[in-house]
């Protein structure tokens, strides 16, 4: 059972990455980013990581993304 | 099999930092390669049916843990991380304000 | 072509590591690792001097009272890298405010917020922040700790921003605090040095392991942590929402 | 004393510094001058944090430590002295980059070495955000975080095959538990990396130029004199006492063999004083870190001391002078010194011994370099080394032909009377030492000796 999981979180980590780094748009990057975060913290709690994931899920996953959003919404009035 | 996911992430990373050439492309691929890193590191330490590493309840130290030391590790590598991609953002920040563009080719030359 | 010469240095480069990994006879294989080979079993053991022992839970007289291996670790054995941890934080928090200049007002948001958010937020704002403080306060039980924690109450007071438009913190106070927290952190570890000759060490009754009354310094140390790191992400927010005026 | 004070009383210093941004600057004097006077004072030893002993952090004070501290304090002391006016808004940056130096000097733990390098990392950052080009310091930034992240992990491969981050101990389990070198190339090869991002080596260092171009007086003088004197002396302790390259030293050789050479090419063919400086510091460090892998400990330290010393004058004095002259061409700098006979003096003792002539302190370096290199048959290093000089000897010697000898009229710039004074002191200690260099070489016997002895006792007290 946690084969399997490892195994679907592997590729979907691999899939996310590749998204986040290869996409197009910024806005879309940022949210791959974000759910690739997300997914890793699930690989943590796999591998009997709790105070790991918990801190990667409130950082890594809430708060870098929302600095990415800061940085863009910013950017964008400037624009205009 | 995490293992190997992590490191193609590494990888990834650093593809992404050798290709784009838009600023916050960059902080995100730093950000991949981190991730990369937090999970590789995370899996030194696993121990196949290893317990996560806290005193509950009536269990003492004599069960097996995994190796507590790598998750002490990629907490302090992951608030460094959060530093170096807040310092990079508002480097950004101020690369637009500079220049109007995220993309480094239309920046000219310096 | 860059794009595929990119990919095929990366591809080698990965492919090299893993290969490399595979052929490493003293590499543990994943789900291998011998913990019993590494300092970290004197850590679970809670014994770095002597032979190893038992450590029961709800028991006393323990190297250190934490019954979470990991916050021993990040705040007792490893207490100094925290410190350097705490310190990158500080210095990018003070990094983001020195490149944004001093003239700058917040950024409006393009939506006018409603009844729902603002009474909804309001509710919210109390619960993070408690759910922040209490997992700060027993990081040396539960997982989690100051990082969390900290992080928490900061992004409970960015919920207030988002509901409130003309909320601006105070960002005075929070250096205070910010700064207060970070001496404060420095001269316990001082202390150490005049209670027992070491920097940084636990200078306290280590307790029962599993009480939240335990683990000497460690629950002082992690709820000044998540203060700290608290204030400095604050801090980092309110820098981001800001702009330049021009 | 406890050593660990060098590193608090900084930090607690930053911390309050924050609170009222008056106290700034004078609390980084105040740190400043205490550190000074902690490292004379502090004892050596193995001090433990927390009292783990070799299960916890560990901060090694040993004669090569104590050395690295005396030069690293005494050189940022005067760098923030005589740069007063540039300190202002940086004095809680500098706080923080004082403590990480001293922690990068000080640690013997292979993960808080990573900590500190990033601390030292992001105020350099900080640092050379003041010139006015984001995106140079952006590269570096991302560099930077890059090589430290490979450091990581490698550090973290050795981590999983000798259960221990105690630099005293890595060397003894790996002899222990008979792990074969080729194991071991790869966490080398990638801490090698990382840290060669920091110290300038060649495939890694496209940072520099960017940042350094435009620097003032303070922030070359930092990032190219302090940090890369710190960064060369850490990298040098990991070099001697926990690396085994072994089946990777070929590698590294060439890597390092191609940075002295490019960077003399490049300082050679540079039409400005700034980058003629930059790129010598390049092929500089490439030198220092290639004796480390030798396993010369005495003289990369001296060329280290003498590196510091020359290249604290050399930045400290074309800062000056482009802020006076608005300009950094040499054409157009020509025959300045005709008017600034003093600082002129000291530019070109400082130059000349680093090119290595006699009676200076480069040439004593030069000269125990090439005989050590020589009682080790090393003939193609040596003959590397001889032809890298040639090159630096005639880009330096018409460099200062061209800001002696003036044709037409001549540009004019001033300095304040504490620079002239420190930078004359450091030229008259280069040509002191050129000539009675016994107290020095007496103090370096033993480096090599206390290094080992700390792997010996394995850590303990």
């Amino acid at each position: 059972m946690i084969n399997i999981l490892s195994i679907v979180i592997s590729v979907l980590l691999v899939i996310l990455a590749f998204l986040a780094v290869s996409s197009k748009t910024l806005s879309k990057s940022i949210v791959y980013l974000s759910a690739l975060s997300m997914l890793s913290v699930l690989g943590f709690v796999v591998m009997k990581a709790p105070d790991v994931a918990v801190t990667e899920a409130v950082i890594g996953s809430g708060l870098v993304t929302a600095l990415f959003v800061f940085t863009l919404l910013s950017s964008r009035k400037v624009v205009k | 099999m995490i293992q190997y996911a992590s490191i193609i992430l590494i990888m990834l990373g650093l593809y992404g930092l050798l290709t784009n050439r838009n600023v916050i492309k960059i902080i995100i691929s730093l950000n991949v390669f981190e991730i990369g890193l937090n999970l590789f590191i995370i899996s030194v330490g696993y121990v196949d049916g290893g317990l996560a590493p806290i005193l509950t309840g009536n269990s003492t130290s004599v069960l097996s843990f995994v190796d507590p030391l790598p998750h002490a590790l990629v907490l302090t590598s992951i608030v460094i991380g959060v530093g170096t991609t807040a310092l990079g953002l508002a480097f950004a920040k101020k690369i637009y304000a500079k220049y109007g563009t995220y993309e480094i080719d239309e920046m000219g030359v310096e | 072509m860059k794009k595929v010469l990119s990919l095929l240095v990366v591809l080698a480069l990965g492919f090299g590591i893993i290969n490399s990994l595979n052929q490493n006879s003293s590499f543990p294989k994943f789900g291998e690792a011998d913990v019993s080979d590494r300092v970290s079993d004197r850590y679970i053991n809670k014994n770095v001097t002597e032979e190893n022992e038992e450590v029961i839970f709800g028991e006393d007289g323990y190297e250190t009272g934490s019954s979470n291996f990991v916050t021993s670790i990040v705040a007792n054995y490893r207490s100094f890298d925290t410190l350097g941890e705490v310190t990158v934080l500080f210095i990018s928090a003070f990094g983001v405010a020195l490149l944004f200049s001093k003239d700058s007002k917040r950024v409006s948001l393009n939506f006018k917020p409603n009844f729902m958010l603002r009474v909804g937020s309001r509710a919210l704002f109390g619960l993070i922040i408690m759910t922040g403080i209490y997992i700060s306060v027993h990081g040396h039980l539960t997982p989690g700790g100051g990082f969390p924690g900290g992080t928490m109450i900061a992004s409970s007071i960015l919920l207030l921003y988002l509901s409130n438009d003309s909320f601006r913190t105070k960002i005075k106070g929070f250096k205070l605090l910010e700064g207060f927290m970070g001496s404060l952190y420095v001269l316990i570890g001082v202390a150490g040095i005049y209670v027992t000759g070491y920097f940084l060490e636990n200078f306290l009754d280590t307790g029962v392991v599993g009480d939240l009354f335990s683990a000497g310094i460690i629950p002082i140390v992690y709820v000044i942590i998540g203060l700290k790191v608290g204030s400095e992400i604050a801090s980092i927010i309110d820098n981001f929402l800001t702009e330049e005026v021009s | 004393m406890n050593p660990v004070l060098l590193i608090a009383i900084p930090l607690l210093f930053a911390f309050l510094s924050i609170m009222n941004k008056k106290f700034a600057r004078p609390l980084l004097l105040v740190a400043l001058l205490l550190d000074v006077y902690l490292v004379f004072t502090i004892s050596k030893g193995l001090y433990s944090i927390g009292g783990f002993s070799q299960y916890g952090i560990n901060l090694l004070v040993d004669q090569y430590s104590l050395i690295g501290l005396m030069v690293v304090n005494v050189v940022f002391f005067l760098t923030v002295v005589t740069n007063c006016k540039e300190v202002k808004r940086l004095s809680t940056v500098l706080l923080v980059a004082l403590a990480g130096v001293n922690g990068l000097l000080l640690t013997n733990d292979l993960f808080n070495l990573f900590v500190f390098l990033e601390i030292v990392g992001i105020s350099a950052y900080l640092i050379t955000s003041g010139n006015k080009r984001p995106l140079a310091t952006f590269n570096y930034l991302v560099q930077g975080t890059v090589g430290s992240g490979l450091y990581l992990l490698g550090l973290i491969l050795l981590y999983s095959m000798t259960g221990t981050l105690n630099m005293a101990l890595i060397l003894p389990t790996i002899v222990d538990k008979a792990i074969p070198l080729s194991n071991l190339a790869l966490p080398f090869m990638l801490m090698f990396i990382g840290l060669g991002v920091e110290a300038k080596l060649l495939p890694f260092n496209s940072w520099v130029k960017g940042v350094l171009q435009n620097a003032n007086a303070l922030t070359s003088v930092l990032i190219a004199g302090v940090f890369a004197t710190t960064i060369a002396l850490t990298f040098g302790r990991l070099l001697s006492t926990v690396f085994v390259l072994g089946s990777i030293s070929n590698i590294v050789l060439v890597i390092l063999a191609v940075t002295m050479l490019a960077g003399e090419v490049a300082a050679f063919a540079s039409k400005r004083i700034r980058e003629v400086l930059l790129f010598s510091a390049i092929a500089q460090s490439g030198l220092i870190i290639l004796l480390f892998a030798n396993g010369l400990v005495i003289p990369a330290i001296m060329l280290i001391i003498a590196n510091i010393v020359s290249k604290y004058i050399l930045f400290t004095i074309t800062g000056k002078m482009v802020d006076g002259t608005k300009t950094d061409e040499i054409e157009s700098l020509q025959g300045v010194f005709s008017k600034n006979k003093l600082v002129g003096f000291a530019f070109t003792v400082a130059s000349l011994s680093v090119i290595g002539l006699p009676l200076f302190f480069g040439f004593i370096v030069k000269l125990n370099i090439l005989t050590s290199l020589f009682s080790q048959y090393q003939l193609f290093l040596s003959a590397l080394i001889l032809v890298v000089s040639l090159i630096e000897g005639t880009y330096f010697v018409k460099l200062l032909i061209k800001l002696w000898y003036s044709v037409g009229e001549v540009k004019t710039f001033k300095v304040d009377a504490l620079v002239k004074v420190v930078t004359l002191i450091f030229a008259l200690g280069l040509i002191v030492f050129g000539v009675y260099t016994k107290p020095l070489t007496d103090s370096l016997m033993t480096v090599p000796e206390e290094m080992m002895e700390a792997i010996a006792e394995r850590g303990n007290f």
